[in-house]
């Protein structure tokens, strides 16, 4: 077992090693490295976090036919250190009347939930924090944190905008919550196992992507609407909440929201990858090295996120009542029907060959997205034949 | 099918036709029929498929189809149903198949079904007629369809009582068919003699019942069984016969059959319980040929026949048994030849005919008295049912007149009817033939002869001559009646304008006119000159005698009494026509003696000794004495007395101790809890929980004390 | 003491000690939230109990949906942003009598059970138990029952919920 | 090792907080704050009782669910009550429902 094959142990026993030299206690020491490792990790995550900012602020600018950052550095790649530099100097406010432990708190429960994510992300095949059986679930879990702290910093802020900015933030997450959960479902029937290195592991022939794209694109527009994106991005749409409950916040900790989300963002590129497109897997090259893994899985989650981007800076913002209906009318109808057919499917094609189950979940998967369709495109035409039919009412009237 | 499961299906359709009928049909006069017909088709088909199969088994006596069910439990034991078809059962169940499913055809014709609905008809009165252009025609019964519920259930009576293996089902079918005449004869309710029939026929027939029911519990509980083929071994006969009963000197098996017999005497009318039968004409034709022919009497005498070895064990029964039949023969053959009324003389006639199958039993002429009374059923429904269509017709004639008041059944407004209603005079008259004992060609002939050719050669004489005398008032009242009402003129307008009747009426008589005649050649002795030999086979004696364990002989043959029966019916035929083919008017009828025409007065000796005591007892004893005097008068001294303990009791204990202290009381400290209590109830939820968690803490406190502690 | 044991205090502390803050704390927005503390000190104490499976679903059940409910209902039900006046009834040393004779009932009991010192087994190796908690939820030999009778109940409620909240017009 | 009495002293302790919550709060909401803080620790002594036990009969994770169920399903409707009458009465004091006494 050397350095290259498995990294992280190694480091860490010799750090073991190394504090009950200094005579420490064998107990203490492993917290140490336990401690250490987290540490290690939170930090990378961090400074990724950090050119997340200019991968955005330069990939937004090429959708807008811009150049973006390009003056401090090469490609202007010193240009979030001098934003956070500008944050950290802000003065920072807390607003008269907020309850202040609350407001003081949100934002580190916003980064805190993204940053518990990664405990269950196998980043190389040999690099996982904790192997928990339920990792799929504590997606969800670590979720319905990121909710409160949402709704922390909406209530506490003492403000209006803030407060309508939490509850629409809650409301879209509480719903989108169910379909992502019916869709985490799908990877799990498909593996037998909610444990993430298990999901990744099972899709060693074929990406469940391919197995089921209608769960994986699910998945996705569920994810969106987690992170508060456009089109979903209500809570704190400019034009009409100022900035949400994000609004009173300034300095870093409004830096810590928009961090959050950013690492929130790859972070659920990193998950769509491991679900749907095999995560550090990429054709037997992941055993080459854990470092090439890693790597691998880096270039997947920052695709899903690229797609996020993409998704972010092409669409309009739609309503909140359209947002909800569309989930709890149409998305969450579907996600059902989807793990219903894939389960039975998976009943009916478990003893087949490979071929054919993949096949037959491949065109199940499209006829159940043709059938939801076809639906939603004639409850759509009544209701515009509904609304013109009025409209032409209206006019001979006039 | 198993004939065994087809026997039991076939009292079945009627019942079913019943309720349907009850139930469903009612409104629809052409449903109810049809309902019933079917019925009756479908228990006839089965009736035949079932004697059909009987006449291919060999040594059917022996082998007889039987089946049966446990029914009741009974301390250890079973009370079984069950269903036997030996060979009497199957020559029975013949003739009643047939005569039943004639009267149904019959009945629709005779109650005008397809007629218009009448003026003024009311439900529990006779057609009135209808008025249809001018002209006053039939009109349809009101009661159609619940005559046809009503017969239907006597056919499921009748059918029962043949098909079952035991005493008590047999008594089953015959209460109900005793239910069913009361229903029947007093069909026409709203009149009173009809009421009065009714209930005449059921009292009287009741009396018989009750001590029928006697005998039954008596052999049951002497042998423990009431199946027909348990009894009827030899070792439970003599073990019967052997047990003195303790009455008039009689052995068990003889107060039995002397029980039994007088069930029958009440069903068949016989003496001293005739008087209901003809009474019973008040109900509907079809009813009378029913209750004469095929069922109600024939049941009696079929009972009797049944219990044959029973009765057969015991010499004074059966001279019991001779007499009252040959009593009963002669006495209401004297009576018929008085009346006038087309119906009342059938009536007397069959009473007198039935008192010949039961003195042929009485002298053990056992396939005789069976043979007899298949060949009655055919040729006395023939009768009754041409009587009806005589009575129709001259009702007919009635409406043509308008003159109510003439009586379309008196025999003396009749006359010259053969060439208004060839059909009904055909019939009729060889149901008369066959009646009087026409020789040679018809059924009555042969099996009368075989009765007093039983009795000549059982050397039972005096019953011979009384039989021989009854056989030639038969002939004689017969020959009046054919005489009265077919020959000679048209006595009055009405006759002149009677009508023959439509072909459901008709076609019956044909039927049943063939059997009349046919029927008794199954039956012609082996050693009959000429015809004997050319036959050579007694087939009926030797069918039906099988069904007992010692085949009776066969008489041997006597040119005493064939000379006899040739005699007395052929003299009485043509005493009758001599004597009435002149008669225009009732005065010019030498026979209307007041003594034979009033039934020897037994109706009025019955008022005299049952009926006056029985209104002055119930009203003397039982009402003044009794109820006024004894029980009112004791509650006179309960009534004050109660009263006083009441007031006592009221006064003393009631008003203090109960009301004001008892219950004033309890209120007032119901109300003091409450007022004091209801602080408590204080609307708030947690201070509810506060205090069941107090108690829980009480209660589980003490509990840990006592269970642990202590 | 082991490590373990350690922990246990401390998270069963912190747990205790939350909890009283939700019974309390006069602001209800402050006892929603300690109310998520508390429950999510329950999930590391299941996390302690070998039982991931019901830890996530601790979170994501009673943190994820039953307080921010909860929050939503303070928040639905205020005039002002603070709550006034006394936040225990009158009889709120009653209740505090109540809580700690319980305590102290359940204690004793406790103390005298035969079955307090049993130690826990090892989960043998390769049990899963998400796989045997699914397979027992629905087996007709288990609890399919009462997990089918839950569900109707939540689908009760859920109607329920909607009728009651619904603002008729 | 943690000794079962821990966890269960634990949870009795955690169901008198809830026990007291629910008997002294005036507030409604608070109230049933309480009442999830005893539903919480009789879940606690479940999954104790199952880890103390037969660890492959799951009864205990099964009851703790459906506990979790009926507890979701409580305040739903629970909330949902207060709300309503939040509505008609403008009060969520539980002191001040008191319309159904005597």
């Amino acid at each position: 077992m050397n350095f290259w094959n498995d990294p992280l142990k190694v480091a860490a026993e010799w750090l073991e090693g190394v504090f009950v030299g200094w005579g420490m206690n064998e107990i203490a020491s492993h917290v140490l490295v336990v401690f250490l490792g987290v540490f290690l990790l939170v930090l990378i995550l961090m400074v990724i976090d950090i050119f997340l900012v200019w991968i955005e602020r330069k990939v937004v600018a090429r959708f807008q036919d811009r150049i973006g950052p390009n003056r401090l550095g090469p490609f202007g790649l010193v240009q979030p250190f001098a934003d956070i530099i500008k944050l950290i100097i802000k003065e920072d406010t807390t607003p008269d009347g907020a309850d202040k432990v609350v407001y003081n708190l949100a934002p580190v429960l916003s980064m805190m939930s993204v940053l518990m994510v990664w405990a269950v992300v196998p980043i190389a095949p040999v690099m996982l924090s904790v192997d928990l059986n339920v990792g799929a679930l504590f997606l969800i879990a670590t979720g319905a944190i990121g909710t409160l702290s949402i709704i922390m910093a909406g209530w506490s802020s003492n403000n209006k905008f803030a407060l309508i900015g939490g509850f629409r933030q809650v409301a879209i997450m509480v719903a989108f919550e169910v379909p992502m959960l019916a869709t985490l479902m799908i990877p799990t029937i498909f593996s037998g196992s909610m444990n993430m290195n298990a999901i990744i592991t099972a899709q060693d022939g074929l990406w469940f992507f391919v197995l089921s794209p209608l769960g994986a694109l699910i998945f996705l527009i569920a994810a969106i609407a987690e992170l508060g994106r456009a089109p979903f991005d209500l809570a704190e749409g400019e034009s009409e909440l100022v900035a949400g409950y994000s609004t009173e916040y300034s300095g870093m900790k409004f830096g810590m929201f928009y961090a959050g989300e950013l690492l929130h963002a790859l972070t659920f590129g990193g998950i769509w990858s491991i679900l749907f497109f095999g995560g550090y897997r990429f054709f037997g090259l992941e055993q080459v090295s854990p470092f090439l893994a890693i790597l691998i899985f880096l270039a997947k989650a920052l695709l899903g996120y690229w797609v996020i981007m993409w998704v972010k800076y092409t669409m309009l913002r739609i309503r909140i009542d359209q947002m909800l209906v569309f989930n709890w009318v149409f998305l969450t109808p579907l996600a059902f029907a989807l793990m219903l057919v894939t389960a039975l499917m998976n009943a009916l094609l478990k003893d087949a060959s490979p071929w054919l189950y993949g096949l037959g979940m491949f065109l199940s998967n499209v006829v159940v997205g043709w059938i939801a369709i076809e639906i939603a495109r004639s409850v759509s035409r009544k209701e515009r034949e509904k609304v013109e039919g009025v409209h032409q009412v209206a006019e001979a009237h006039h | 099918m198993t004939t065994e499961n087809l026997i039991w299906l076939i009292p079945l359709p009627p019942l079913i036709s019943f309720a349907l009928i009850v139930l469903f049909t009612n409104k629809n006069k052409a449903l109810s029929h049809t309902v019933a017909i079917s019925a009756a088709f479908l228990s006839w088909l089965g009736a035949m498929i079932v004697f059909v199969r009987a006449l291919g088994v060999e040594h059917f006596g022996e082998h007889p189809f039987a089946s049966s069910i446990n029914w009741l439990p009974t301390g250890d034991t079973w009370l079984k149903v069950g269903v036997l078809i030996d060979p009497l059962g199957a020559a029975v169940l013949f003739f009643v198949a047939w005569t039943i499913l004639m009267i149904f055809l019959y009945s629709v014709g005779y109650h005008n079904f397809g007629q218009p609905a009448g003026d003024h008809d009311h439900a529990g009165l006779p057609p009135h007629g209808a008025t249809v252009h001018g002209h006053t025609v039939l009109s349809v019964e009101p009661m159609y369809s619940r005559f046809f519920a009503f017969i239907s259930l006597f056919a499921f009576g009748m059918f029962t009582l043949v098909v079952s293996d035991s005493l008590l089902t047999l008594f089953v079918g015959w209460e109900i068919m005793g239910l069913c005449s009361y229903l029947l004869i007093g069909f026409w309710y709203a009149k009173p003699s009809a009421r009065a029939a009714g209930i005449k026929a059921f009292m009287t027939t009741r009396i018989g019942d009750v001590f029928m029911l006697l005998g039954i519990a008596f052999l049951y509980s002497v042998t423990g069984t009431l199946s027909f083929r348990e009894i009827f071994t030899e070792e439970i006969l003599h073990t019967l016969a052997s047990v003195p009963s303790g009455v008039f000197g009689l052995s068990a098996a003889g107060l039995i059959g002397l029980l039994l017999f007088i069930g029958t005497v009440g069903k068949s009318a016989q003496f001293p319980l005739h008087v209901w039968l003809p009474d019973a004409m008040e109900g509907p034709t079809p009813v009378s040929a029913m209750i004469h022919a095929a069922t109600m009497v024939s049941a009696g005498v079929y009972a009797v026949i049944r219990m044959f070895p029973l009765l057969s064990m015991d010499e004074k029964t059966m001279t019991v048994v001779a007499f009252i039949g040959a009593f009963t023969a002669i006495f209401a053959a004297t009576i018929a030849v008085a009346q006038n009324d087309i119906k009342r003389v059938l009536a007397y006639s069959t009473i007198s005919q039935l008192g010949f199958m039961i003195a042929a039993l009485g002298i053990g002429a056992y396939v005789a008295a069976a043979f007899h009374l298949i060949t009655h059923a055919f040729f006395k429904a023939l009768l009754f049912l041409g009587s009806g269509s005589v009575i129709h017709g001259m009702e007919h004639g009635v409406f043509h007149t308008g003159n109510h008041k003439v009586d379309p059944q008196d025999m003396f407004n009749m006359g010259g009817l053969k060439d208004k209603m060839p059909i009904t005079f055909w019939t009729f008259l060889i149901g008369g033939f066959a009646l009087s004992g026409f020789p040679l060609v018809t059924a009555g002939f042969w099996s009368k002869d075989e009765i007093l050719a039983d009795a000549w050669g059982h050397h039972h004489y005096i019953v011979f001559a009384t039989l021989a005398i009854a056989a030639f008032f038969t002939a004689f009242y017969t020959m009046r009646q054919i005489t009265l009402t077919f020959l000679g003129s048209p006595r009055t307008e009405e006759a002149k304008h009677a009508h023959e009747t439509p072909w459901t009426m008709t076609t019956p008589l044909v039927v049943l006119a063939f059997f009349a005649v046919t029927y008794g050649w199954v039956g012609i002795p082996e050693h009959f000159p000429v015809l004997g030999p050319l036959v050579n086979n007694n087939w009926f004696h030797d069918f039906v005698g099988h069904t007992l364990e010692h085949v009776p002989e066969a008489p041997e043959f006597s040119w005493i009494p064939l000379l006899t029966s040739l005699v007395v019916a052929l003299g009485g035929l043509g005493l009758g026509w001599f004597v009435y083919k002149d008669v225009k008017s009732v005065e010019q009828d030498k026979f209307q003696i007041s003594f034979l025409k009033n039934k020897y007065y037994f109706d009025e000796l019955y008022e005299v000794v049952f009926i006056n005591p029985a209104y002055w007892v119930a009203e003397n004893v039982i009402y003044k004495f009794m109820d006024q005097g004894v029980i009112d008068g004791v509650l006179h001294i309960f009534g004050p007395v109660t009263d006083k303990i009441g007031s006592a009791i009221r006064n003393y204990f009631d008003v203090p101790v109960v009301n004001q202290f008892i219950g004033d009381g309890s209120a007032e400290v119901a109300w003091w809890f409450g007022k004091n209590l209801r602080p408590i109830q204080t609307g708030r939820i947690q201070q509810y929980f506060i205090l069941s968690l107090v108690v829980i803490f009480v209660v589980g406190g003490l509990l840990y004390y006592i269970l642990t502690l202590a | 003491m082991t490590t373990e044991q350690i922990i246990f205090l401390i998270v069963a502390g912190a747990t205790l000690a939350s909890g009283l803050l939700v019974v309390t704390s006069r602001n209800l927005i402050h006892a929603a939230l300690w109310l998520v503390a508390t429950l999510f000190g329950v999930a590391i104490v299941y996390t302690l109990l070998n039982a991931g499976f019901m830890a996530v679903v601790q979170v994501v059940v009673y943190i994820g949906a039953i307080a921010i409910l909860f929050i939503f209902a303070v928040m639905l039900t205020r005039k002002d942003m603070r709550d006034s006046g006394a936040q225990l009834n009158s009889n709120w040393w009653a209740g505090a009598l109540m809580a700690v004779l319980t305590f102290g009932g359940l204690f004793a009991m406790l103390r005298t059970w035969g079955g307090m010192s049993k130690t826990a087994a090892e989960i043998p190796a390769g049990f899963d138990q998400i796989a045997e908690l699914g397979a027992q939820l629905t087996s007709p030999e288990a609890y399919v029952l009462p997990f089918e009778v839950a569900s109707v109940l939540l689908l009760a409620a859920m109607v329920g919920a909607v009728y009651l909240a619904f603002n008729k017009k | 090792m943690i000794p079962l009495s821990w966890y269960l002293t634990f949870a009795a302790a955690l169901f008198s907080i809830g026990l007291f919550g629910a008997l002294s709060r005036r507030n409604m909401v608070a109230i049933l704050l309480g009442v999830e803080l005893m539903l919480n620790a009789v879940n606690v002594n479940l999954v104790a009782f199952w880890r103390y036990g037969d660890v492959a009969q799951m009864a205990g994770q099964v009851f703790a669910i459906i506990v979790f169920a009926v507890a979701a399903a409580e305040v739903a409707v629970g909330l949902a009550l207060v709300i309503s009458v939040y509505r008609r009465h403008n009060t969520v004091i539980a002191e001040e429902l008191d319309l159904m006494k005597w």
